[in-house]
């Protein structure tokens, strides 16, 4: 069902003019996902991008595809109805670090466990933007912020961590600080056959914290590749992924050299499994039910 | 003299087999083409405790196993009261009791009634003799229905051999054995109050042997459904379980989700994806679900949503049906979220009610909630076998090419319904979203579009409440008493009807199907001619009796009759009742009745 | 000729500081004595974007800043029109522009009207003359305030002097010759159609200056609250962000939690743990929390669960007001759970509607939920300092050291209320549970449990149907026309009435705090001398006159008037139907009036 | 608070007769949750032990502490509210492993980065008994079960590395085949000051896997004891934690050696930075909103 035909940039960007504050990391990772699509090749109606709520939330409907800006949390269960619905469609989910590791944390480690090809970009700003300016599981201890007018009195999730513990295939991180960097590893996410998971540090100009902003990423991120990460080491990138709100390391921690196959793979086995039997036809089901 | 209708209750220990002889027993009366109904019941703990059932056998079409039994069968003592009200024995009763429990002179006490016959009978000590051990104790008891009640002794025999032909020779010959010796046990003590079973007709039509659960997952693969997501909880389970089996033949996927909201929102996902789409559930489950269910609405996105009732609030009683839902169904979501509720009335109408709410689903592009019960959807029965030519399938309305160069998810329509496109269809790409939204998907805070937004959400239902079809009346349309009912205990209220008529009672039955919105006209219609009557129901508060009060001007004289869950109604005292309220306004041509029971 | 009352709506892009222009004013009239109203309206955007705000100053006490500006400010026109119908002008409204934005000869088109006054002020002119940057704007504004409508200039310099006290000289300085030159200029042009507020009396009653959902936090701790769990959301959050800047003094715990269910989750905990507690959201917030307030129901337990309710369904319109989750709150659970829920009707009465919610939760051990909405939480307004002597405080009822001694945590009692115990207390060890459960708490299946348990659980809340004060009534109580409105429309329907009366026309509004359980005597005496009238609400479907009707005969000559949110009703279009009906009835004896508007 | 009295195992029993199957695991958790609760001396009603729904749930009403049989997935929300509210309680949470790790499985990184002094025991029978056999998240792949009569598709939940990962700060291991074993760990998680976990593999005779019974365990188990496990060493606790599935390990996992600050103690340090404050009382509460 993929198509020939290329498509630009362009072809992604929807009438639709973001509302997010002027210098919102979101914008550096809209372009990303425009950027790597294009790369990609897919026609736009072919892809379907799903989202919960929240400023970052707000990304599929600025783009052209078939979008779905859901409710709080809820992205990853709908992706994943989307792709056991309608395999040959690219599913994209993309969320908030509230939306992905707060309310919908409990959905990650399953839609992980299942592995289906789903490229989840969650932009991780440590805050709760949309609802101005609360604690989110990602701000680090003693945070004030809105709602922590004293300071955060919790350690924050580690979702690199995470994501590795729950055997995720392919796990990166990227900032809008390094575009190109960003765009490629979206694209490599997406390529990648199974559930791909992209952390993308993207700061809220508004409510973040200012040592967080572009201009710091800029200044102190480190690419895995300059320490020589290896991307088939998960012990060595659960290592890594302890820096997680220190260091901010960019780049792929890990991808699976042989990634298994992806649960519509299995899906599609289990259905082979039935053709060629004799199966009563749909409209004569209730002949199953006649005790013999 | 026969009987052409009879309804046995039994119950024993764990590992006494009482839930296998009860499947036996109906599966007989399938092969054989009467109509059955079981229903079975366990203590508290999960495995290895005390079990009963209640089957009834009739030549023609039946409603509900409520009600005294013909045939008591008692294992032992205290199991079967542990059962209580569950198997009630009356003054018609015989009690057919394991002989090695003897009962004194005064025998047990059923509550101060006496039994029409205690017939104590040597089970344990049949099976031990001629099989050699008491597991085949429940094969004597099927021996004892054949002998005594006429009891379908060939589909019984033929129900043996093929339920133990997968087990040695051995266990195979012991239970023929154990069967024949009840049965000639039972010829040799013949029971001068038995009324056996009248044999059928040849014009028995094909049968089938299921539950509602099985028809509502059989009905959904018809329907077209290919994509199921749930999470299990009792008494709903099965359905996940039946197209755990079925759907993957049928090209579908079954998802068992990490809990109830990520089933409904895999759900959610399938249908926007264009598939039709069903999740299941009980109370419990749709708590949690109806933040998705309210994107559902405002998204536009067709599915079914199923709640199999069990007894509430909270965990309440997950193995007792209750109809207490009803306001959760209709009102569960925040904002001006309207959505259609049905309610199957019977097992073999579980399954025209989920083809129906897929039809109304995809054709109004909507959340549908079918309100069935842990009655319905876990009692067995042999129904019928259904002519599915009778029902058309209805798919979503897909923009045409025209439609589709300047494609508006949400455009303003006459009826409300705009035209729907799914992912890789070129020109149809939108956004959906919870948000509220403008004709072309774009998020909006306007009150005038918003106002607009509601108004076509909700005005795209109405075609609904013309649906006289999803409504069925029994009895006399002119008569001056009626009964609403609806769901399993419209079963009840069905038998009940036809008992008050037997009492001379005219009177009249509104089951709906719809449950909501509400089809004003519908009961206006139906009240015009009453000056007494009742909404039966089984939920402390009779919810449903409170919803049309919402829409209906109901007259005085209809009385709400509410009672909670693991109470279940009889159809004696429903035509009881009938029968009070009609001798009343014969004293009071003003009907100002005073109801028996509340 | 001055004015007691004035309507100023004022909107600019982002930067030009017209929220903090609507901050000060209202802060004046607080520390001057007035009564007043502020509300703020943004664009879509997070930050940078338009923004508006509508501020009513008035020597009485106000409900509403709903209907026509008597003075508009634009600081650009492009802006300004961004806001619509929020920004109403009518021909008493004297518009006053920048005059960097000229209007042509037909000058700007407000829908057709044509305004008392087109007032051109070069206020950035002005600014950057003073001030030296055009961020003095607003400053130059709140001048041409005082100088035109006699703004109070004397608390509005002291405010600007306090505001910009921790900033650096020069910034105060530029400020101050801002407020002064604004002020000067205004002197310099007169405007023959300006009525100045009319300087207040020595009586003015001490004031403070609040929102709902402060009020509903300070109430909380005086009440004895000692633990909050939530989640944020719009726009509810400011609750949980208030109690976390002020629980902790005394002595609480504000625990924000992974979502709403674990919000509710931990209260439901507190309170086992014998705590007054209390969560707070919006209608997405509620619709997950459904399972667990269901389980506070069934476990008895105290809770206080505040929907400050927005535009629905689903996400909807996060940033306007509604009162669309009538239905949700009253019967989101499944099973029979019924439970009270109260809705403020101003500001001020937040505080006393969340006092009395603990009383009501406490004293009946039961799950209250507050209704308030986007209008009463958010909006800012100046009232008199409530006297809190006037409260009780009601504790939950303990067990004796007898009841203790067999104690039974679920004991039948004639209230239905039974003496609770809290882990800590020796002797009142028991399970709580969401299932079923006898008096002891042991999990029963039984029916008639169940049934004396969902009599007790309901009939416990009986009391609150007789509670009066609970209920408010405007007006002659014997008049021939009457409204219901609740939550913050009752408040316009209040200035509704009074106008109404203005026009000659007798008439009564009911505002009931109590919203569910429906108190049926109430409504019926308040209907009883009615022949025509309505129930006014923000929402498309009118919930709480479809609630009324479930319980209570509600004349057929009293209708809904329904309007989804983001439509604001005002106080003229009431009175005037007001009006109409009363003309209607005269003509009309029968009243069988048709509605102008539905 | 805390009582001098001892309490022996009767103490905690309660009236409710268990109705677990003849052969349940959890007959032998309850067993050493009772010796663990004696040997620890608190009084039951300075208990409270909290669940949410399914078999293993049922725990609380066998004992004589406040218990509380709550909803499927929520027994760590109300736990945290308890404690919190009421910090000198000891506090029990308790549930299968659907429980904790499907439905509830999101509460669980929260609770353990929140570090609050409760005990959380899981009856990991890889199986939903009380629904009567249906797919648990940590049923291997493969397994034919009710809701799974093809077999699973999807690799299961590793509640050991996943809690490792969470950073809890006391993990370990046991099975009621071993019940002096079992009452030692959960002792020593009560005694742990800080979050504790305890999976115990506790075997569903009725639906579970005929190779994960009781006599399996008894012969299968091995002590991390007698493979010199070092239970301060958090990555080698989540290298032998991958065996879960298939080696069978018991005792401690993780204890930190210096276990930090609990949450109840940082929310006490907060209180106390206001004592002595000039704080209006809170009948006048409201005139902190009178402008000055
Ligand atoms: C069920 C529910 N709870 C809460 C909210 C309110 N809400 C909207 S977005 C959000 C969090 C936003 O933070 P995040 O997910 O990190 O996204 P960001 O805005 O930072 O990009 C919250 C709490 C909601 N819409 N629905
Ligand atoms: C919200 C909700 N969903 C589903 C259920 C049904 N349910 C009860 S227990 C259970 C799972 C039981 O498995 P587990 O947690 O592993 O406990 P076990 O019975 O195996 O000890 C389920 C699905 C419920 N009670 N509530
Ligand atoms: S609030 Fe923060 S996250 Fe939201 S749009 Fe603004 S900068 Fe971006
Ligand atoms: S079903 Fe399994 S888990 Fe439940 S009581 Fe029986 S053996 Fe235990
Ligand atoms: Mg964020
Ligand atoms: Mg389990």
């Amino acid at each position: 069902m993929s198509t020939c035909a290329s498509f630009a940039v362009a072809d992604f960007k929807s009438d639709l003019k973001p509302i997010w504050c002027p210098g919102c990391g979101d914008f550096g990772v809209l372009q990303s996902i425009y950027r790597a699509l294009s790369a990609i090749g897919r026609a736009p109606h072919e892809i379907s991008f799903v989202s919960g709520i929240g400023c970052s939330s707000r990304i599929p409907g600025y783009t052209t595809a078939y979008g779905f800006n859901s409710v709080h949390g809820r992205a990853l269960p709908i992706a994943q109805g989307i792709k056991l619905a309608h395999p040959e469609l690219l599913v994209l989910a993309a969320g908030g670090d509230g939306d992905g590791f707060s309310i919908g944390g409990g959905h990650l480690p399953h839609a992980i466990r299942r592995n289906l090809d789903i490229t989840y970009i969650v932009m991780d700003n440590q805050i709760y933007g949309l609802t101005k300016g609360q604690l989110s599981p990602t701000s680090p201890r003693g945070l004030h912020t809105a709602s922590s007018v004293f300071g955060s009195l919790e350690d924050p999730v580690n979702p690199l961590l995470y994501v590795l513990g729950y055997g995720a295939r392919f796990v990166a991180q990227g900032t809008p600080a390094d575009m190109a960097g960003l765009s490629t590893l979206i694209e490599a996410a997406i390529r990648f056959k199974g559930f791909s998971f992209v952390n993308v540090q993207s700061p809220c100009i508004t409510f973040g914290q200012p040592d967080q902003q572009l201009k710091a990423h800029k200044a102190g991120m480190t690419s895995l590749a300059s320490v020589g990460h290896d991307p088939t080491n998960r012990i060595k990138a659960m290592d890594l992924a302890q820096a997680y709100g220190s260091t901010l390391y960019t780049g792929i921690f890990y991808q699976d050299p042989d990634a298994g196959p992806t649960y519509e793979e299995a899906v599609e086995t289990r259905r082979t499994q039935f053709s060629g039997k004799p199966i009563v036809p749909r409209q004569r089901i209730l002949e199953n039910f006649i005790p013999r | 003299m026969t009987s052409d209708d009879i309804l046995i209750g039994m119950a024993g220990a764990g590992g006494d087999g009482v839930i296998s002889a009860g499947d036996s027993l109906i599966t007989a009366a399938a092969l054989t083409g009467y109509h059955a109904i079981l229903t079975k019941s366990f203590g508290p703990q999960i495995r290895g405790g005390e079990s009963s059932f209640k089957l009834r056998v009739a030549k023609a079409e039946v409603f509900t196993v409520a009600g005294t039994l013909d045939v008591a069968v008692a294992l032992n003592w205290d199991d079967f009261f542990r059962f209580g009200a569950e198997l009630p024995v009356g003054p018609k009763t015989i009690v057919i009791y394991e002989a090695d429990h003897p009962v004194g002179p005064e025998g047990p006490k059923f509550g101060g009634v006496r039994p029409a016959a205690m017939v104590p009978a040597p089970v344990a000590k049949i099976a031990k003799e001629v099989a050699g051990t008491e597991k085949a104790k429940n094969t004597v008891v099927l021996g004892l229905m054949a002998g005594w009640f006429g009891f379908i002794p060939d589909a019984l025999l033929t129900g043996i051999r093929k339920k133990f032909s997968k087990k040695s020779e051995d266990v195979l010959a012991q239970n023929e054995r154990a069967f024949l010796a009840g049965r000639e046990y039972a010829e040799a003590h013949p029971l001068a109050e038995a009324q056996p079973l009248a044999p059928l007709g040849t014009d028995a039509s094909p049968k089938i042997l299921t539950d509602g659960n099985e028809m509502c997952g059989a009905a959904a693969i018809f329907a077209g459904c290919s994509f199921f997501g749930g999470y299990p909880i009792t008494p709903s389970t099965e359905i996940m379980q039946y197209l755990g089996r079925e759907l993957w033949k049928y090209g579908g996927v079954v998802f068992q989700a990490e809990d109830e909201i990520a089933g409904v929102g895999a759900v959610v996902g399938a249908s926007f994806a264009g598939k039709k789409a069903m999740t299941a559930t009980s109370g419990p489950g749709m708590s949690l679900k109806s933040e998705i269910l309210g994107l559902a609405t405002i998204a536009e996105l067709p599915l079914v949503c199923v709640n199999v009732q069990r007894g509430g609030p909270s965990t309440g009683i997950p193995t007792k049906s209750e109809q207490s839902d009803v306001f959760q169904a209709a009102f569960s979501a925040h904002g001006d979220a309207v959505r259609p509720v049905l309610a199957p009335t019977t097992v073999a109408d579980m399954f025209a009610t989920t083809v129906e709410a897929f039809n109304i689903a995809e054709e109004l592009q909507t959340p549908v909630i079918i309100l069935s019960d842990g009655d319905i959807g876990q009692r067995k029965e042999v129904v019928d076998l259904i002519d599915t030519s009778r029902f058309t399938l209805i798919e979503r309305r897909k923009p045409t090419s025209l439609e589709l160069e300047h494609y508006q998810r949400f455009a303003m329509t006459e009826s409300g319904v705009s035209p729907i496109s799914e992912p890789g269809m070129p020109g149809g790409n939108y956004l959906a979203s919870g948000i509220e939204h403008n004709e072309a998907g774009a998020p909006t805070a306007s009150g005038a579009i918003h106002a607009r937004m509601n108004e076509k959400r909700i005005k795209k239902l109405s075609p609904l409440k013309s649906r006289r079809d999803l409504f069925e009346v029994f009895g006399d349309p002119k008569a001056a008493i009626g009964v609403v009912s609806w769901g399993s205990v419209s079963g009840v209220a069905r038998e009940g009807l036809r008992q008050a008529e037997q009492l001379g009672v005219s009177a009249k039955l509104l089951v709906p199907r719809l449950i909501y919105p509400i089809a004003q006209q519908v009961y206006d219609e139906f009240f015009a001619s009453l000056r007494g009557g009742f909404v039966v129901e089984q939920s402390h508060q009779g919810q449903l009796y409170r919803v049309l009060r919402m829409y209906v001007d109901v007259p005085r004289s209809v009385e709400s009759w509410a009672r909670s869950g693991s109470n279940p109604f009889t159809p004696v005292e429903i035509a009881e009742r009938l029968r009070d309220i009609a001798m009343a306004a014969q004293r009071n041509q003003s009907g100002n009745h005073e109801p028996a029971i509340d």
